[in-house]
């Protein structure tokens, strides 16, 4: 069984991965927090980032999808900021980066949807008070364990 | 010489041949820019002339006019025809003087009354009538008086026609032309300091010939001889067009022959028929002699700036104003702008805090 | 008033007047605008407000290139009739010769033709000028009566002097110089009244702008 | 007391200066300055000319400060300005103008139009006629601290937040660090990953900072409304911190406007000239470069265009230093065609991206940018400012683009040298 219990070996982990690898264990981030977002169209976006067998047109198309929904979702400059509707936003950033293909980001999409979605996490938190220390990526180094197991 | 004699037996008796009159019929013609085939009309009306009676009156003048008609250096055409006419009057050219000459002008006035020809060299000064009488009549009265019965008034000479240098600034002797004294009677202007000879004979020579003024220009001048400027008929126009000047009157350019514009010409301004008739029996005219001209055929020309200024300076000392407006511009500038500062300062200290709760108006 | 009296009334009190109006309209208005002053920046400085502020009053003449490409004919147009305005003004004998007079300085001038030629192609360009006021969507949005009536004061010096300069017309030359040099005074008389003032007061403005980025540290 | 038209025409009267006397003196009217403004170029509606949307105050100015035309007033030649004009106008000064000074760049007689464009909002905030969301977000600004409300509770999970990827601690309210850094409630909000940019680049130089718990907040909504004494009060606050803390410098982030705020505006709005100094995190970066603490391995393969943010190029001076680190960092950076000082403005700033009212304008406007961005097909967008960043990505996302928006310093830190990557733990 693989342990994985600090950032760096998680990291490393995950740009080692494929991109298909990296996509679908992206998409399994991703779905640990979608609670966090009241879009509906996340759901779809996550299935075809999930699976092995989408066609480049799904994944384009997801890909698209999940954009339009994080511009839908972000808080524009100046106006009031609601945290729980920001934990979306993150939510459906974090989604956004597991579909872009690898190469058009500075970090490779897992980590990058790994972050995003601590992201939606910490503003979930901004909004209850809760002190959340560690929680979400704890539980990410379990996804990948039991992602790189399965 | 009879009063009664006819022009062409006046000149054949003084021996001019018919084909020498009828090239002056020609010149003259060409002159008032008639077609040629006018020539034997004015021939034909020329010699059944009678002898009109001439009244000259000279006023504040200096006899320039005069000497411009009689100093020819040869007997020309023109100037017997001027011998033809009969000259009742005239203080310079006759013997009589005094009391006799007076007398001789009011009995031609008698004698021809409201058909002599009534000539005028000299402006009239209506300052003061001492400054110029004759024969203790002041020059108003005698112009006014003797104006009564002429059949036209000839102002010869730019004196007479506009008052002149006489007229110049500042005026001391509230000199003015005829036409501002004379206004219903046909005054025909002759302009010049002094008028081209040929010209006074030619406009006599019209007047003889149809009885009638020939067409003036707005300033009363004969059409036929002021009709164009000096500048279009220059032969130093090409040179003009080229922008080649002489720039002193001893320079490369002014030896080669270019237009004397920047030397102050007044060519450009000035219409008279200098260029095509010239003078001294055709010889030259100033420009060709070298010498801008001063358009002294136009009114005022004394007061054109300066006779080497060149048509496009101001002819006041703009300088001196230019020095004064900057002057009080700067001190209203200041003032003003001083007086925008304390509106400013007095509104700064006025100004009340924005605070959030002013952005919305309130009801 | 004779012809002659007229050109001698424009050559000497008319121009006094107009003198008299456009200088001290000139130095009214440029008081006014200096005396408004600016506060003092208390930022800490990056570049130089003077030094920006002299550059952009020559870099200005140089449009940038994607202005030149969008509005070429603008700027185009603009160059012409300015320059041709400044050339004839100032390089034609006559007009030379009347600074000279009154500023005691002189300078070469361009051969007559040349501005004869200028005088054309300043014409045409202000009349295209016009057209294209009229016509942009924007110049006529924003144009009002004094645009058209500062065009109108620009333009007629240069027909008429051109008209006086060829002998052109009905009117007698020295009406036609008269008529000339009076729309030069009604120029001047209009001038400190109207955006003519541009003409003085863009060195203040291109000033100020450069300053305020100079100060910045960008070349504007 | 509220606002009043009263009130707004005597904010006008205390703002007209000498440039602005001189800049109303020199219009004539050629109509170049609409082809310099994307909210001409993209709706060809005449009345978005820039110097348009000053009539009001020039009316101003020339019944108030000069002769003719107070003689002008006097005679009814011409209107004194209305409470309905400034309606009017209201959209003119807010909605369709961005403050990113192109204008003033191109206008030939050299009016700076942008700075009359301040001045006006001034009046247009006095007078009550400020777009209700920048009054939303000024009263948020002064009340809570930030635009947009983020208190610090907010920050500070942010920091954990990032302190926990890091794996090193963030330095905040140390007293007598060098620097200040301040952030932007787009930062914080939207894009977090900057703090933790900004920390590993730090580390990796050696630089002594710290954030402030009192004064974090590096925008001000003061100089967007047009508020000065707002502004004003919003600068204190940072001066306030950095005095307590005892830094040398306060750090600007990526932010345009908040740049012009703290660094041009700040000591002319307080009255007096700091005791710090105020540099924007792109020429600290580059001082770093310079310096040879900031090293980079590695180069971004993908082609790479750097968009300008007004506030900060253009109005600001910080102009090469961007080049210059994204050279150290991209093998392809391509330049759009008219950039830096010339750049076209993405069509969100001064305050039109908060105003809800302008975002089919803000969104056509865009349509600039995609023409310049088609003309080079970059892979990726650098920039260096949240809103510019936000509002690229909407436009991109409107016009069917597909470009990733990046931060340039999210971008140096990717790539910084040595063992400082992310996750490590020393």
């Amino acid at each position: 069984m693989t342990r994985i219990s600090n950032d760096a070996e998680f990291r490393k982990v995950l740009d080692g991965l494929e991109p298909v690898r990296q996509r679908q264990v992206a998409a399994r981030f991703v779905e640990n927090v979608l609670v966090l977002c009241s879009d509906e169209r996340l759901a779809s976006v996550l299935r075809i980032a999930a699976s092995s067998e989408s066609s480049q047109e799904e994944l384009a198309e997801a890909l698209k999808t999940a954009r339009a929904t994080t511009f839908a979702c972000h808080t524009r400059c100046g106006s009031e900021g609601d945290w729980s509707e920001q934990a979306g936003y993150f939510v459906a950033r974090a989604a956004t980066a597991a579909l872009t293909p690898i190469g058009q980001m500075p970090s490779g999409p897992a980590w990058q949807a790994a972050l995003s979605s601590r992201m939606a996490q910490t503003s979930q938190s901004i909004v209850s008070g809760d002190d959340i220390a560690g929680q979400e990526s704890n539980q990410q180094y379990q996804i990948l364990s039991e992602f790189l197991d399965s | 010489m009879s009063k009664d004699e006819t022009l062409g037996e006046a000149l054949r008796r003084q021996g001019i041949s018919r084909r020498g009159f009828l090239k002056f019929c020609a010149a003259t013609a060409s002159l008032m820019a008639l077609p040629p085939g006018m020539v034997p009309a004015i021939a034909a009306a020329l010699e059944k002339a009678r002898r009109p009676s001439v009244i000259w009156l000279s006023f504040q003048e200096c006899t320039g006019c005069t000497e411009s008609l009689t100093r020819s250096h040869s007997p020309t055409v023109e100037g017997l025809i001027f011998d033809t006419i009969s000259l009742d009057y005239h203080h310079t050219l006759q013997a009589a003087s005094g009391t006799a000459a007076e007398a001789a002008r009011e009995a031609a006035m008698e004698e021809n009354y409201g058909k002599y020809i009534l000539v005028v060299d000299g402006s009239i000064p209506l300052g003061n009538p001492g400054f110029s009488t004759i024969a203790g009549i002041s020059n108003k009265n005698m112009l006014l008086d003797t104006a009564k019965g002429a059949a036209a008034i000839i102002s010869v000479g730019t004196c007479a026609a506009y008052g002149g240098i006489p007229h110049a600034k500042p005026n001391p002797t509230g000199a003015v032309p005829v036409s501002e004294l004379i206004k219903d009677k046909p005054i025909i202007n002759i302009p010049g300091c002094p008028p081209i000879p040929v010209v006074i004979t030619g406009v006599l020579a019209h007047f003889l010939t149809f009885g009638t003024i020939p067409e003036l220009d707005e300033l009363g001048r004969p059409m036929a001889f002021y009709g164009n400027s000096i500048h279009d008929r220059c032969y130093r126009r090409p040179f003009y067009d080229k922008g080649l000047f002489a720039e002193t009157f001893d320079d490369e350019g002014a030896k080669k022959g270019w237009c004397l514009y920047k030397l102050g010409c007044k060519g450009p301004t000035t219409y008279n028929a200098c260029a095509t008739t010239k003078w001294n029996e055709g010889t030259s005219f100033p420009i060709e002699a070298g010498h801008p001209c001063l358009g002294c055929s136009q009114p005022d020309f004394w007061d054109g700036g300066g006779f080497y200024k060149a048509l496009s300076m101001p002819t006041e000392d703009i300088t001196r104003t230019a020095v004064y407006a900057v002057g009080a511009g700067a001190a209203a500038g200041v003032a003003l702008g001083a007086l925008n500062r304390a509106k400013k300062k007095r509104i700064e200290k006025a100004h009340e805090k924005v605070t959030i709760n002013d952005l919305e108006k309130g009801d | 008033m004779s012809e002659a009296e007229l050109l001698l009334w424009v050559r000497g009190p008319a121009l006094q007047i107009a003198t008299a109006i456009f200088l001290l309209g000139v130095v009214v208005r440029l008081a006014e605008i200096l005396m408004l002053g600016r506060k003092k920046d208390l930022a800490e400085a990056r570049g130089s407000a003077v030094a920006g502020g002299l550059r952009t009053i020559f870099s200005r003449f140089v449009p940038d290139r994607g202005t030149l490409q969008r509005s070429t004919f603008n700027v185009v147009a603009g160059y012409i009739f300015h320059i041709g305005f400044f050339v004839v003004l100032f390089l034609f004998t006559p007009h030379i010769l009347l600074f000279q007079d009154v500023l005691n300085v002189s300078w070469p001038s361009l051969p007559t033709p040349m501005v004869d030629a200028t005088t054309i192609v300043t014409i045409i360009a202000l009349l295209a000028v016009l057209a294209h006021r009229l016509q942009n969507p924007v110049m006529r949005f924003l144009s009002g009566f004094q645009d058209y009536l500062v065009w109108l004061v620009t333009i007629l010096p240069l027909v008429t002097g051109y008209l006086a300069f060829h002998r052109i017309g009905a009117v007698p030359p020295p009406t036609l110089i008269a008529i000339h040099i009076l729309s030069v005074e009604l120029l001047m008389v209009i001038f400190p009244f109207t955006k003519l003032m541009h003409a003085f007061t863009f060195f203040m403005a291109r000033y100020y702008n450069g300053a305020i980025s100079g100060y910045r540290g960008v070349n504007s | 007391m509220s606002a009043s038209l009263d009130r707004g025409l005597n904010a006008f009267r205390e703002q007209i200066d000498a440039p602005v006397a001189a800049f109303f003196s020199s219009c004539v009217h050629c109509g170049l300055c609409a082809e310099a403004c994307l909210f001409y170029t993209e709706t060809n509606d005449p009345t978005l000319t820039p110097i348009h949307k000053l009539e009001p105050l020039r009316r101003v100015w020339k019944q108030e400060y000069t002769f003719w035309g107070r003689y002008a007033r006097a005679f009814g030649l011409t209107r004194p300005v209305t409470d309905e004009e400034l309606t009017d106008w209201e959209t003119l000064v807010y909605d369709s103008c961005t403050m990113c000074g192109r204008c003033s760049m191109v206008c030939p007689v050299g009016n700076d139009i942008a700075y009359m464009i301040r001045k006006m909002r001034e009046g247009m905030a006095a007078a009550g006629h400020a777009p209700p969301d920048l009054v939303g977000a000024t009263q948020r600004a002064v009340t809570i601290g930030s635009p947009m409300g983020v208190k610090l509770p907010a920050l500070q999970a942010q920091i954990r937040h990032a302190e926990e990827e890091l794996g090193f601690s963030i330095p905040v309210d140390v007293e007598g660090a060098d620097y200040m850094l301040l952030l932007s409630s787009m930062e914080i909000m939207n894009f977090p990953e900057f703090i933790s940019a900004i920390a590993r680049i730090f580390k990796h130089a050696n630089v002594s900072w710290t954030i402030s718990s009192e004064a974090f907040e590096a925008t001000n909504s003061g100089i967007q409304i047009g508020v000065s004494d707002i502004a004003a009060e919003l600068v204190e606050r940072i001066v306030a911190a950095a005095g307590k803390l005892k830094v040398k410098s306060v750090i600007s982030p990526e932010c345009g406007h908040a740049y012009m705020a703290i660094r041009w505006e700040g000591p002319n709005l307080i009255g007096r000239p700091y005791d710090f100094k105020v540099v924007h995190i792109l020429e600290l970066l580059e001082q770093l470069r310079e310096e040879g603490r900031l090293r980079t391995t590695g180069k971004e393969t993908q082609r790479l265009t750097y968009h300008d943010p007004c506030q900060i190029s253009r109005r600001g001076g910080v102009v090469q230093q961007p080049r210059n680190l994204l050279n150290m960092v991209a093998e392809d950076f391509v330049e759009m065609p008219e950039t830096g000082t010339m750049n076209w403005c993405c069509g969100a700033g001064g305050g039109v991206s908060s105003n809800e009212r302008a975002d089919d304008l803000r969104l056509k406007a865009f349509n600039r940018k995609k023409k310049q961005l088609d003309a080079i097909h970059p892979d990726a967008i650098v920039s260096a400012c949240s809103n510019c960043r936000i509002h690229l990505e909407d436009g991109l996302e409107e016009y069917g683009m597909d470009m990733p928006v990046l931060s340039l310093t999210e971008t140096i830190a990717e790539y910084l040298a040595g063992s400082e990557q992310a996750g490590s733990k020393e």
